[in-house]
């Protein structure tokens, strides 16, 4: 805490987990060729390609679906959430 | 491709999911790089990332009114000059902080010619408050403060030309950008920030709450909006149109109103049928003025 | 070399402002504020002063870049008037919550309608509860040592909020009067560069102008306290000032002739010293009058006020503005903080609005009014002054 | 106390010449307070204008309007007919009027002590230009004993640049010399010239 305002600490959002509201959660399947356009697209900034692969930060991914949507090879399908 | 690019935009922010807003962001602070300022109106971007002692931005940003991001800038600015700093200072507010209220301050900042990035991420309407109508929302297209009724198609004006008023200042860099094009939308900020002075970026951000469609849509609604010409795509440098995006094979408009909840009355009132006609006379004028 | 010489208010506060080594200045134009602009505009014209000096389209945008440029770490100033000030009060709340401590002159005009350049408080009244300090002067000497006290109250880290100076309008800006300039180096000495708590750099990236959770509460109570901590804080920078420049003016508040007061007058701004010499001819005639100038209206120096007035007899609070519907806002002010004390009886006088010109007859007709009016009933509002034709 | 009240039009210099008349009491060790006061909106060019000094031993504190004037300076005789340039005199009151009319042949009353100089025309013959304000500071000068010429001097000295200034030092010297014979003439004696 600053005590000073309205200022407050960079990057604190981190210790929100987003993945909270997710209701359909992406998965990735073989088909994924790492080309990154998930990537590009995530708005949650929950994807990384890590070794040749999309890999989903669960924490984060709020579940929108544009990943899926946007894979050229179809390799992203969203299935309902189950808690 | 493995993703070595760090982004400056936190995950854990409050954006609605498929904020169009959020990737485009996210995006650009990727060319920025942390040597850089964010200035920002209030607004939607403000409010899903500002949270106290939430904050997505991993570079100093600074919001304090809505109407006056372009002014603070230009003191962050004239601060940094003073102090023999060189960072980038880059605006980046909404439509509403762009075309209406904060026309004025843009207006000063653009004629005083402060070295600054002044990017509009344009979702088209006060989404903030609940989606009433800007001075960017497009012909016909309802809000809570353009209902479509028994007298009336929607927002019954055009869209406002704001990067022609910001042309009008003698910019010498003016570009509009969609986020379905990341490539082009990063190029576009790279080019931005190789001009001295003030630069403009209208980035077409679609809101799936404010315009109607769902989440998994955001890109796929940009991009028709870029392939109907309803939004046209382009570079002016020193005067000079130098970029087009042009569409080969383009699509009518019909196909960008049917995806978005706020045109669903034009095709499904005959009375409406007009309007809708107008949009498509609106894409064929900017094919043809732009040569898309 | 500290020098003294025949100069117009604005040139002095001027020249007070530029001692101050500001690194930004915003300018936009306003009478009766426009002088001092001009002043700071020739100075950094030809190099006297090394400072940003941004024209704007607009006080608001005045406003604005010195919020960016104050959080941003450089030391900032701009002056404005009546409806300029106005248009800059939504920046200077957010100011006060950002905790950016930028000083402005703010030259008192009164407000329209109907629209005059004459002066009154009416403007820098509308900005009281902003969190901005508000410090007014009596003459342009006074001025000259305030603003240079205003950006060290302003800068301390234990205030860290805007500092406005206010001055009247023409009585002080454009009248000339002998000002002793102090010496740089001094000045230097009193007031060294700004070193900001915290600011906006991408070694240390902050995020300025959050979203409150629910914590508005808090952040309200510390601009509160550090309001609080300025009452102490602007007495010792005003006897640090006596120190080193010779010049005091009073700290929080200046007493004059109230040791045996039975009628004390409390006021702000240049009338006090009219006021001043009508209690010294009252005096000749055997009247006990007394006068106390109040330099900080925000903070609000209730205790200082209490300590200094408990002895009288009657208070006469002139208010140069006026709270519609109300009474004085620094008579209402001090009758809050009075009540439940064993304190004199207040009034609340309303005089020189709009640019009425106060006299030392005004002020005869106050002691007047006073003697002539009982204990009890005593009217909540009372006009000086008046044209009774437009009213009757 | 002494107080002066100076009438002239907009653009005629009457602040510039209450601003001088400062800065000379300054220079002859004395403590003053010029000041203008302008009507609602501000004063534009030709509207009458008023501008005031205030001279003492002692700081001056005393920030009303001048109401009883020691002296009235008026720049422009055609505003005689326009404002009341007699009000609130003290008894002793003195006006020094530009213009080469005597004070009854513009309208003062007989019974009110009043002097003409024709400042313009000793601007326009030592300075070429109608500017009158030093001329006519000279002329106080010289009838009312208030400054010292030289104090005059000092104070053109530091508001213009030298060419400007040894002109209007011409022009005041003028002036004052030209008072100094009326005033030898009156010999004293009140009532008008």
């Amino acid at each position: 805490m600053l005590n000073i305002g309205s200022v407050t600490e960079a990057g604190k959002s981190r210790n929100i987990k987003t993945g909270q509201w997710r209701s359909f959660r992406p998965t990735v399947g073989d088909m994924c060729n790492g080309c990154g356009i998930c990537e590009m697209f995530c708005p949650d900034m929950s994807i990384r390609i890590i070794t040749g692969k999309c890999t989903i930060d669960y924490d984060f991914c709020k579940g929108c679906g544009i990943c899926a949507r946007e894979c050229p090879k179809d390799a992203i399908k969203m299935t309902e959430e189950r808690k | 491709m493995e993703t070595k690019k760090k982004d400056y935009l936190a995950p854990g922010h409050r954006a609605c999911p498929g904020c169009g807003t959020a990737i485009g962001v996210k995006l650009i602070l990727r060319v920025l790089g942390e040597d850089t300022i964010v200035v920002s109106a209030t607004g939607c971007l403000e409010t899903f990332t500002a949270t106290y002692e939430q904050s997505a931005w991993d570079v100093p940003w600074i919001h304090s009114l809505f109407e006056n991001a372009a002014a603070v800038a230009t003191g962050v600015e004239a601060a940094l000059e003073m102090r023999g700093e060189k960072t980038k200072v880059v605006v980046i507010s909404g439509d509403g902080g762009t075309f209406d209220i904060g026309m004025g301050a843009i207006s000063g900042m653009f004629e005083r010619g402060n070295n600054i990035l002044y990017i509009c991420y344009d979702n088209e309407a006060y989404m903030n408050t609940g989606v009433q109508r800007s001075g960017a929302t497009p012909f016909a297209a309802t809000t809570t403060t353009t209902p479509a009724g028994t007298c009336s198609f929607g927002k019954a004006e055009r869209k406002k030309d704001m990067a022609a008023i910001a042309l009008a200042h003698g910019l010498d860099y003016v570009a509009t950008a969609s986020i379905a094009y990341p490539r082009d939308l990063m190029d576009k900020v790279a080019k931005a920030l190789t001009f001295q002075g003030p630069k403009y970026i209208q980035l077409h951000a679609p809101c799936c709450v404010g315009w109607g469609f769902e989440p998994q849509e955001t890109i796929e609604v940009a991009r028709l909006a870029v392939q109907t010409g309803a939004v046209p795509l382009y570079e002016i440098e020193n005067g000079q149109m130098t970029k087009v995006f042009k569409v080969p094979a383009k699509k009518p408009a019909l196909e960008y109103l049917k995806a978005q909840g706020r045109f669903k009355h034009l095709l499904q009132d005959p009375q409406c049928a007009h309007a809708a006609e107008t949009v498509q006379q609106i894409c064929d004028e900017n094919i043809k003025r732009y040569g898309i | 070399m500290a020098k003294t010489a025949v100069m117009e208010g604005s040139l002095a506060v001027a020249h007070a402002v530029a001692s101050c080594r500001p690194q930004v200045i915003t300018a936009y134009p306003i009478s009766p504020q426009t002088h001092i602009m001009e002043e700071l505009a020739k100075f950094t014209a030809n190099g006297e002063l090394k400072a940003k000096y941004i024209r704007v389209d607009s006080e608001f945008s005045a406003a604005s870049a010195i919020f960016g440029s104050s959080a941003t770490g450089a030391r900032s100033y701009t002056a404005s008037s009546s409806q300029g000030l106005l248009l800059m009060t939504e920046v200077i709340y957010a100011m006060a919550g950002t905790r950016l401590p930028v000083v402005l002159t703010g030259v008192n005009r009164t407000i329209s309608a109907p629209i005059t350049i004459q002066v009154d408080h009416q403007d820098t009244m509308a900005l009281r509860d902003t969190g901005m300090i508000q410090l007014y002067v009596e003459n342009a000497q006074e001025a000259y040592a305030t603003h240079i006290q205003a950006f060290k109250l302003a800068e301390d880290h234990d205030i860290l909020l805007p500092t406005m100076v206010c001055m009247d309008g023409w009585v002080l800006t454009h009248s000339f009067e002998q000002i002793k300039l102090a010496d740089q180096n001094l000045i230097d000495q009193y007031l060294p560069p700004f070193a900001p708590k915290y600011r906006l750099d991408p070694k240390n990236p902050l995020t300025y102008g959050a979203i409150a959770n629910d914590e508005v509460p808090e952040f309200r109570i510390m601009i509160h306290e550090a309001m609080e901590r300025a009452l102490g804080k602007i007495d010792a920078l005003a006897l640090e000032y006596q120190k080193m420049f010779g010049d005091y003016f009073g700290g929080v508040i200046e007493t004059y002739k109230c040791e045996d007061a039975k009628t004390v007058i409390v006021a702000m701004g240049s009338i006090i010293g009219t006021i001043k010499e009508a209690v010294d001819a009252l005096r000749e005639r055997g009247e006990k009058v007394g006068v106390v100038k109040v330099r900080s209206y925000r903070p609000f120096p209730g205790a200082a006020l209490f300590d200094a007035l408990k002895g009288a007899d009657t208070v006469a609070v002139i208010d140069r503005s006026l709270s519609i519907g109300k009474s004085g806002p620094l008579a209402g002010d001090l009758k809050s903080y009075f009540y439940g004390k064993r304190g004199p009886r207040v009034f609340s006088f309303i005089a020189g609005m709009g640019g009425r010109d106060v006299t030392m007859g005004t002020i005869d007709s106050m002691i007047e009014k006073i003697k002539a009016t009982e204990t009890a009933d005593l009217p909540d509002v009372d006009f000086f002054d008046v044209k009774r034709q437009y009213l009757d | 106390m002494k107080e002066i009240r100076i009438h002239g039009r907009g653009g005629q210099g009457a602040v510039v010449t209450a601003e001088l008349f400062a800065v000379a009491a300054y220079k002859s060790g004395k403590y003053s307070l010029g000041f203008p006061f302008l009507g609602g909106g501000g004063e534009r060019r030709g509207a009458p204008v008023q501008a005031f000094v205030r001279l003492d031993d002692r700081p001056i504190r005393l920030r009303s309007k001048v109401y009883e004037p020691d002296y009235v300076i008026v720049l422009d005789p055609t505003l005689i007919s326009i404002v009341d340039v007699t009000a609130g005199l003290k008894p002793d009151a003195e006006i020094i009027i530009n213009s080469e009319k005597s004070p009854q042949e513009l309208g003062i009353p007989g019974h009110v002590k009043a002097t003409s100089v024709p400042a313009s025309q000793i601007a326009m013959e030592t300075m070429g230009i109608t500017i009158m304000n030093t001329a006519i500071m000279g002329a106080f000068a010289g009838l009312t004993g208030e400054f010292d010429i030289d104090a005059i001097e000092q104070a053109i000295q530091e508001k213009f640049s030298s060419e400007v200034a040894s002109k209007n030092i011409l022009a005041a010297r003028s002036a004052y010399d030209h008072a100094a014979g009326i005033k030898k003439q009156q010999g004293g004696a009140s009532g008008g010239n």
